[in-house]
């Protein structure tokens, strides 16, 4: 077997265990898992609404995803997604909401705002890092915490001591109503574009530039790095703005897309936690980060129809989530069992 | 949520008569994370859907009664929308959280009939459902203020929004009008989650001399009540009391024999629920309209102190609900 | 005749690699058995299937007549084997007792008896001249002496087999003198010794007999005293070579590189370079002659702009570099190959493509406005592949997987590819084979013959005298003189080196590097 | 409130605070120290938390009082099942430590919630009854000063917490184990070269950090929240994980960095009973946590080495 066709079944193995730990578990608290799985298949894609509602769930794992595994190739570990995406979240819909532009403008001006944002809230550890070697996963986790604390402040400030903004002009909103036609009414917006087209940034950056060739040498080995002439610490920071950046789009994917608005948040998102996950299901490349967030996605989207059409708690797909991680993460033994089932086979022949 | 849980129909559910005369009408509702058992608003939401259930013969399930939990703010919309596709009649959003999503919605399905409660959305096919928190934390602030030893009192609360802005005002007026000489110690921990700020917080009010807190924290709130055990079983004596929000909280209170519950703030969502559903049941779904319960329809109230408060406390404290209700005073949403 | 070990028809893959392919090397009690091969030709690798780090996939292994199968390298330590490793096996942050007691750890009621063993160490240190601190951290002491730890874990252990990988490739030709001393001593013991070593001089000089392996596979045994160092490089290489490095006559011209009073501090704040003053003309190699730790290190990254200056100055053809950045020193003109290739030469993780661009991929051709193209960085690869002999799978395979005689080329090719005017090479063939060294040697020699200026660091006198054509000696962060390899003795280069100054013409001569220095 | 009265609240409330994540925390450092990256820590809290108080729910009226202490090792045991499901796949299938630990912390809360569901039929569980509780321990406790700020209304928990930073110190600078970790988690490759068993001190190491977070989640419990739901451990492991890192990897500075952490929450809990600051928006009050922990870092911690090894799988014979 080919070791590209190894890779691929890698995740198809993992995929194909983690549903059936997943069955087993519902057996034996006495549920029918064909009949959950059923559910579990018809939430994902059960009609054009489902279809387009998990497209949409895809859009800010893909994001969150990218900004994690952009700092991963660089060395860095940033937990930091969550507040990044937060803060995000917060600028795109507060552009959205304070003033009426063309959309033309308007519309950028949001999205960029939510880049911004995240970029600067990516800064400061990445500053930190850099000229004083603090490291990135404290001030990150800290950063998360402040991004909560300040943007709901920010709003209660914003909407008048109120608990959300206003929903945002349509002139900053990435609803279409193709889109939505097309899938009975789903919130899918044009942010999967959006998405996507950053999957080919951060491969652009990454495979084609020589921004990415430092930065990816930087995330290697820094002493060299430095040997070879490289601003070892304008690389930390830049790889973490990008980052922040993209993250900040993920949080602009929720306030001009999904919600329109942005609300006072009792805690954390999780989006930028299970973005790490999705990430590294994508083992840190552009287009493992489309899978990572397609089965991450779907399957947490999927999950609602779950108790909603077999009466199974939605926890079940959360633990056939982490299994799968679980497998994906253990690739190497299962490729070893894979190559020595090929080998068997050949054997035989 | 009430501790008087009448349940009037046990064993009745899963058929039998029940299912003759069951009614052909369907109420579902979507809770927002905190799930159906949160001792909380979802809980009480529930416990009225319940109740609605059994009272008209449904099952749970497609065409009787059901709810969906949400994993996050985005499966709202998706949930209002499922259920609304299994063709219930009346489904409720629990929470102000839900409020863009039920807006989205009821113009998306203009047949359907939504209900939100804690949220106003303007819609034909909505009825928004407000509670006057402030009343009832009034009395409790009332309860408070008479119950006192040293004179101060504390305030936690959860995050700094309108709701808990809410009780936070009534609490501090119904103080206000027993005695203007009670100091009460506000402090918002900015979350409804972190059990140990809410602990942290209750040590540092009741260090400080307060005898008394009502909290409108959540879980933060479970914070509080270990907090007040401790001090409670450190010393059977102290007067240490807390005044719990939403549901009868008098379980959260009990360490050993003694029990730290003064009472609690209740908020009646299962009787808005169940109200709500018996006019539209009966074809009168008041779409459109926003309905605030208060004390003057047993919307919001007291919990039953079981002793707690002795009977002239109970006499005053009926007073000034009297005057709520008849109008001579006005509680206050916002703090001045 | 006994043989204490025997390994027989030993054969050892990666993946589809054969790294041995069929070696047997017998060792005699009680012999210094010296073992040759060219980089890579799989020396390390059949040593590390001794030690048990590795199984080989054929062949067996007898101890002292006995068929052992060595799972681990606790089975080796057991069976009296014990190694000292060409890539330092030592815990950087440990100290030297800590990194010596590591895995048999002498305790008393349950604590590590740490004094005691430092004890144990200072006594092993002082017997056979060591001179190792046991109490020093490893990454604050001396590559040379670290080397010596390796040696001090094995002893600690008692081994009566000893294995060393290039023990040498580090040391001063002092410390060489003294570890070879310390072979005979074991030997004298009734201890056995494997010797890897690229020097051939040291082969003939120590060892009994010599097994020579090319690429994988066993070429056969000699006895030392029957044989001599050009059959021995004819053997390895498997064809008739000459090793004399040609070097005409040099022409020095201008000066490019022209140091003043410089000094430079180390990370603690000490001053490791004391007002040094130092130049380079184009078309002659200067080589540093010194002993490790005297301030060579500091010198270098303080003229590549890795280390900041407290005071001097640096000139790079006539312009001023002291504390730019690295990048713009490199642009001056300047070309370094550093002496830890592992840590600063490359990034082990990038194939060896990515690693021969490390300082060119953001120029033209390989790169067009921030735009970086991979197929001319593979075509640069390939081409210096072929120029300087790199053995590699290819551009895509990682430096990680090379050994280190190869990844040493590709640096080396990498730099003088890009013809600086001043090519720093620090320690360029630690580690190197002989045809490797002669290899580099001779690049070195070309780049002088077109006209640039080499500034060599080495701590080998032979690599010094051969190479340059002015010396300048090092100590205590001063150059205490400069001589001509033709007019001066390696006995005189080595007082120098340990201080003793009174040359007259030293003054003189470093006044005449200055007056030819026009401002 | 005067300033002792302040000091008096602030340092108990501190420690009692850190408790659990000195626990965690240290649990970190003995994974991190043997070279396994393990973010896990907060799922592994979680499975403390639930188990401590399953247990205690259900054998309180068996174990009277010593419930609680009982309920640590019923945690701490169950805790350190799962970490061998990340021992396993970091060390024996070569996993992504990183993925691996964020595994453990989905599988943990999904497994805790789903069996909390069957066990209860709702969401959180009941109410323990017998709790950690507080005391003031006789005679020290009188001392003046000393006495308030650290053995009045004291937790054995604090006092456990801080003994096993100390035994951990002892173990990790003073032992021929805690020299083998340490060597393990530098430089594997030389460790094996020494004959130790690089797989065997991670299993042990990865297990103790299992053992660690799970009395930590269920002393949170057991002192804070007294049941179990969604929302008891949310985001403890990751403050336990800034600890270790915090304190340098090393037992007695996590311990530092987790008692700095409770410092800093109490302050802004004190913080809004003076008058001053009352004035300023709560956000502040809110935040300062968090800010004062990054000046601190950037202003005196600065450069943390991780264990060289950390997150890397090793594999025998490889460069
Ligand atoms: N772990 C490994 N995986 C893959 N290839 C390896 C590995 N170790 C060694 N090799 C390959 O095996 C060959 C022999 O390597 P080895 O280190 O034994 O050479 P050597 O004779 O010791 O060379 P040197 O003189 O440079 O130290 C080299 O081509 C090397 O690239
Ligand atoms: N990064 C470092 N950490 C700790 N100590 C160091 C470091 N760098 C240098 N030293 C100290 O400085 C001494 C000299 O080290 P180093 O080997 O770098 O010397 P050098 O003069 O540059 O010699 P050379 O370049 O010939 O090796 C060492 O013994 C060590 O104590
Ligand atoms: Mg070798
Ligand atoms: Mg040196």
């Amino acid at each position: 077997m080919s070791n590209r066709a190894t890779n691929l079944l890698v995740p198809i193995v993992s995929v194909i265990l983690g549903l059936l730990v997943g069955a087993v578990i519902m057996l034996a608290s006495g549920y029918n898992p064909l009949e959950g799985y059923a559910a579990l298949w018809n939430g994902i894609f059960g009609d054009m609404y489902t279809i387009g509602e998990t497209i949409r769930q895809i859009t800010p794992y893909l994001l969150a995803g990218l900004a994690v595994a952009f700092a991963f190739r660089s060395g860095l570990f940033n937990i930091g997604v969550e507040g990044q995406l937060i803060v995000g979240w917060f600028a795109a819909a507060y552009v959205g909401v304070a003033v009426e532009l063309p959309k033309i403008i308007h519309l950028p001006l949001a999205i960029i705002a939510a880049a911004v944002a995240g970029a600067l809230w990516g800064f400061v550890p990445g500053l930190l890092k850099a000229k004083f070697h603090v490291h990135e996963v404290i001030v990150t986790i800290m950063m998360n915490y402040i991004a909560l604390h300040v943007t709901n402040a920010l709003i209660r400030t914003v909407s008048d001591g109120g608990d959300r903004t206003e929903s945002i002009f349509a002139s900053a909103s990435l609803r279409s109503e193709f889109l939505e036609n097309l899938t009975e009414f789903s919130r899918l917006h044009l942010g999967i574009v959006i998405a996507l087209l950053m999957v080919g940034v951060m491969w652009f950056i990454l495979e084609k530039t020589t921004l990415g060739f430092e930065l990816k040498a930087v995330g290697f080995n820094q002493n060299a790095s430095q040997y070879a002439g490289m601003n070892v610490n304008k690389n930390i920071i830049l790889a973490m703005v990008i980052s922040g950046a993209f993250a900040g789009l993920g949080g602009a994917m929720e306030a001009l897309g999904t919600f329109e608005y942005v609300s006072s948040k009792g805690g954390f998102t999780g989006i930028g936690f299970d973005g790490i996950a999705v990430a590294l299901l994508g083992m840190n490349t552009p287009l493992g980060v489309i899978f990572g967030a397609t089965l991450f996605g779907s399957l947490k989207y999927g999950a609602l129809n779950m108790p909603n059409a077999a009466g199974i708690p939605i926890e079940i797909v959360e633990i056939v989530i982490a299994v799968i991680i679980f497998f994906v993460a253990s690739g190497y033994i299962i490729r070893l069992l894979l190559l020595r089932a090929s080998a068997k086979k050949k054997e035989a022949k | 949520a009430c501790g008087s849980e009448e349940d009037t129909s046990t064993g009745e559910t899963g058929g039998g008569e029940g299912t003759e005369e069951a009614a052909d009408f369907s109420v579902a509702m979507v809770t927002d994370v905190g799930g159906v058992d949160d001792k909380s608003f979802n809980q009480s939401a529930w416990e009225g859907v319940q109740q609605f259930g059994e009272e008209n013969g449904l099952e749970k399930g497609d065409g009787g009664f059901d709810y969906l939990q949400s994993a996050s703010d985005a499966d709202y919309n998706t949930n209002l929308n499922n259920l609304i596709r299994r063709d219930f009649d009346v489904v409720f959003g629990i929470g102000y959280l839900m409020e863009g999503a039920v807006a989205e919605i009821a113009e998306q399905q203009p047949e359907a009939q939504i209900a939100i409660i804690d949220a106003v959305v303007e819609a034909p096919n909505v009825a928004s459902v407000l509670f006057k928190e402030q009343e009832g934390a009034f009395l409790a602030g009332v309860a408070a203020a008479l119950m006192t030893e040293t004179k101060k009192i504390g305030f936690v609360g959860g995050m700094e929004i309108p709701v808990i802005e809410r009780f936070e005002a009534g609490f501090l007026e119904g103080v206000a009008a027993v005695d203007e000489t009670v100091e009460v110690d506000v402090q918002y921990t900015g979350a409804f989650d972190k059990a140990e700020l809410g602990k942290t917080t209750a040590n540092r009010m009741y260090s400080a001399g307060a005898d008394i807190i009502f909290h409108a924290a959540g879980g933060t709130g479970n914070g509080v009540f270990t907090e007040a055990k401790e001090r409670k079983e450190a010393d059977p004596d102290a007067n240490i009391w807390v005044i719990g929000v939403d549901a009868d909280q008098y379980d959260e209170g009990q360490t050993g024999d003694a029990n730290v519950t003064l009472t609690s703030v209740l908020k009646g969502v299962d009787k808005a629920v169940i109200n709500i559903s018996e006019q539209a049941m009966a074809g009168d779904f008041p779409g459109g309209e926003t309905i605030t319960y208060g004390l003057a329809d047993d919307g919001v109230g007291l919990a039953d102190s079981r002793g707690a408060i002795p009977e002239d406390v109970m006499t005053k404290i009926e007073d000034f609900k009297k005057q709520v209700i008849d109008g001579e005073i006005t509680v206050p949403e916002k703090v001045e | 005749m006994e043989y204490v070990i025997e390994m027989l028809n030993i054969r050892k893959e990666f993946g589809t690699f054969v790294a041995n392919d069929n070696i047997t090397l017998q060792l005699q009690k009680g012999e210094i058995h010296a073992l040759l091969g060219e980089n890579g030709a799989g020396k390390s690798t059949l040593m590390n299937v001794l030690f048990g780090l590795y199984q080989p996939e054929g062949g067996e292994i007898r101890v002292r007549g006995k068929k052992v199968d060595i799972a681990n390298p606790n089975v080796a330590n057991d069976l009296g084997i014990g190694m000292v490793h060409q890539h330092f096996m030592l815990v950087e942050n440990f100290s030297v007792t800590e990194n010596i007691i590591l895995g048999s750890e002498p305790t008393k009621y349950g604590i590590t008896n740490k004094k005691d063993a430092a004890k144990k160490v200072q006594a092993l240190s002082e017997q056979y001249g060591l001179n190792v601190d046991p109490y020093a951290i490893i990454e604050d002491i001396s590559v040379g002496m670290q080397q010596r730890v390796e040696i001090l874990k094995t002893l600690y252990r008692g081994a009566e087999i000893l294995i060393f990988d290039e023990p040498t490739a580090s040391l001063t030709p002092q410390e060489i003198t003294e570890l070879i001393q310390i072979m005979k001593r074991l030997i004298a013991e009734g201890k056995s010794i494997i010797l890897i070593t690229h020097k051939l001089k040291e082969i003939m000089d120590v060892s009994d007999r010599v097994t020579v392996i090319r690429k994988g596979q066993g070429i056969g045994t000699v006895i030392t005293s029957e044989t001599n160092p050009n059959d021995l490089a004819s053997l390895m290489v498997g064809r008739q070579v000459e090793f004399t490095t040609v070097k005409g006559q040099a022409f020095p011209g201008e000066e490019v590189l022209d140091i003043k009073d410089l000094v430079v501090q180390d990370y603690r704040g000490i001053d490791k370079v004391k007002s040094l003053n130092l130049n380079v003309r184009k078309g002659e190699i200067v080589g540093i002659a010194g002993i490790d730790g005297n301030g060579q290190s500091e010198l270098i990254e303080a003229i590549t702009g890795l280390r900041k200056v407290k005071s001097g100055t640096i000139f790079v053809n006539g312009k001023d570099v002291t504390n730019m950045k690295p990048r713009k020193v490199t642009e001056t003109g300047v070309g370094h190959i550093p002496q830890d290739r592992h840590k600063h030469g490359l990034v082990l993780d990038f194939p060896v493509g990515h690693n021969i661009s490390l300082q060119t991929y953001y120029t033209k051709p390989i790169s067009k406005s921030g735009i970086i193209d991979y197929n001319k960085i593979n075509e640069k690869a390939l081409q210096i592949i072929k120029d300087f002999d790199v053995r590699t799978q290819g551009p895509s395979e990682l430096a990680r997987s090379l050994s280190g005689g190869n990844q040493q080329k590709a640096i080396i090719g990498r730099e003088v590819d890009r013809n600086p005017d001043l090519l720093i090479a620090a320690l360029p063939t630690r580690g190197l084979d002989v045809g490797a060294i002669e290899f580099i040697h001779s690049r070195l020699i070309e780049q002088r013959d077109n006209g640039k200026a080499v500034l060599l660091i080495s701590f080998e006198l032979d690599e010094v005298m051969n190479v340059s054509d002015r010396i300048a000696v090092i100590h205590d962060g001063e150059i205490v003189d400069i001589v001509t390899p033709e007019t001066t003795t390696e006995q005189e280069l080595g007082l120098l080196m340990a201080g003793h100054t009174g040359h007259k013409d030293t003054q003189d001569l470093t006044k005449k590097g200055e007056d030819q220095h026009v401002e | 409130m005067s300033f002792l009265d302040v000091l008096y609240f602030i340092i108990p409330s501190a420690i009692f605070y850190a408790a659990p994540l000195i626990l965690v925390a240290i649990g970190g450092v003995f994974s991190e120290r043997s070279g396994v990256v393990n973010i896990g820590l907060e799922g592994l809290m979680v499975i403390g938390a639930f188990v401590g108080i399953l247990f205690n729910l259900l054998f309180a009226d068996t174990f009277g009082a010593a419930t609680p202490w009982i309920s640590l090792i019923a945690a701490m045991v169950a805790a350190l099942l799962l970490s061998l499901l990340h021992a396993v796949a970091s060390i024996s299938f070569r996993a992504d430590q990183v993925v691996s630990g964020v595994a453990i912390n989905l599988l943990a809360v999904a497994l805790s919630l789903y069996l909390v569901k069957r066990i209860f039929d709702k969401g959180q569980t009941d109410f323990i009854t017998e709790r950690f509780s507080r005391y003031n321990v006789p005679f020290l406790s009188d001392i003046p000063v000393i006495g308030p700020l650290f053995f009045t209304s004291v937790y054995n928990t604090s006092f456990f917490a801080i003994g096993v930073a100390f035994v951990a110190w002892f173990i990790i600078y003073k032992t021929p184990f805690g020299l083998r970790l340490r060597a393990v988690g530098e430089h594997p490759m030389a460790a094996d070269t020494m004959g130790i068993n690089v797989a065997k001190m991670r299993y042990v190491a990865v297990m103790i950090s299992g053992a660690l977070a799970g009395i930590g989640g269920a002393i949170y419990a057991q002192t804070i929240t007294n049941d179990f739901g969604h929302a008891t451990i949310n985001g403890q492991g990751f403050m336990a994980l800034a600890a270790m890192i915090f304190g340098k990897w090393h037992p007695l500075g996590a311990m530092g960095a987790a008692l700095f952490f409770g410092f800093a929450q109490s302050l802004s809990i004190v913080g809004s009973s003076i008058p001053i600051i009352q004035e300023i928006p709560n956000v502040f009050l809110l935040i300062l946590p968090y800010v004062l922990t990054i000046f601190a870092l950037a202003g005196f911690i600065g450069r943390a080495n991780a264990p060289l090894a950390n997150g890397k799988p090793y594999i025998k014979g490889q460069r």
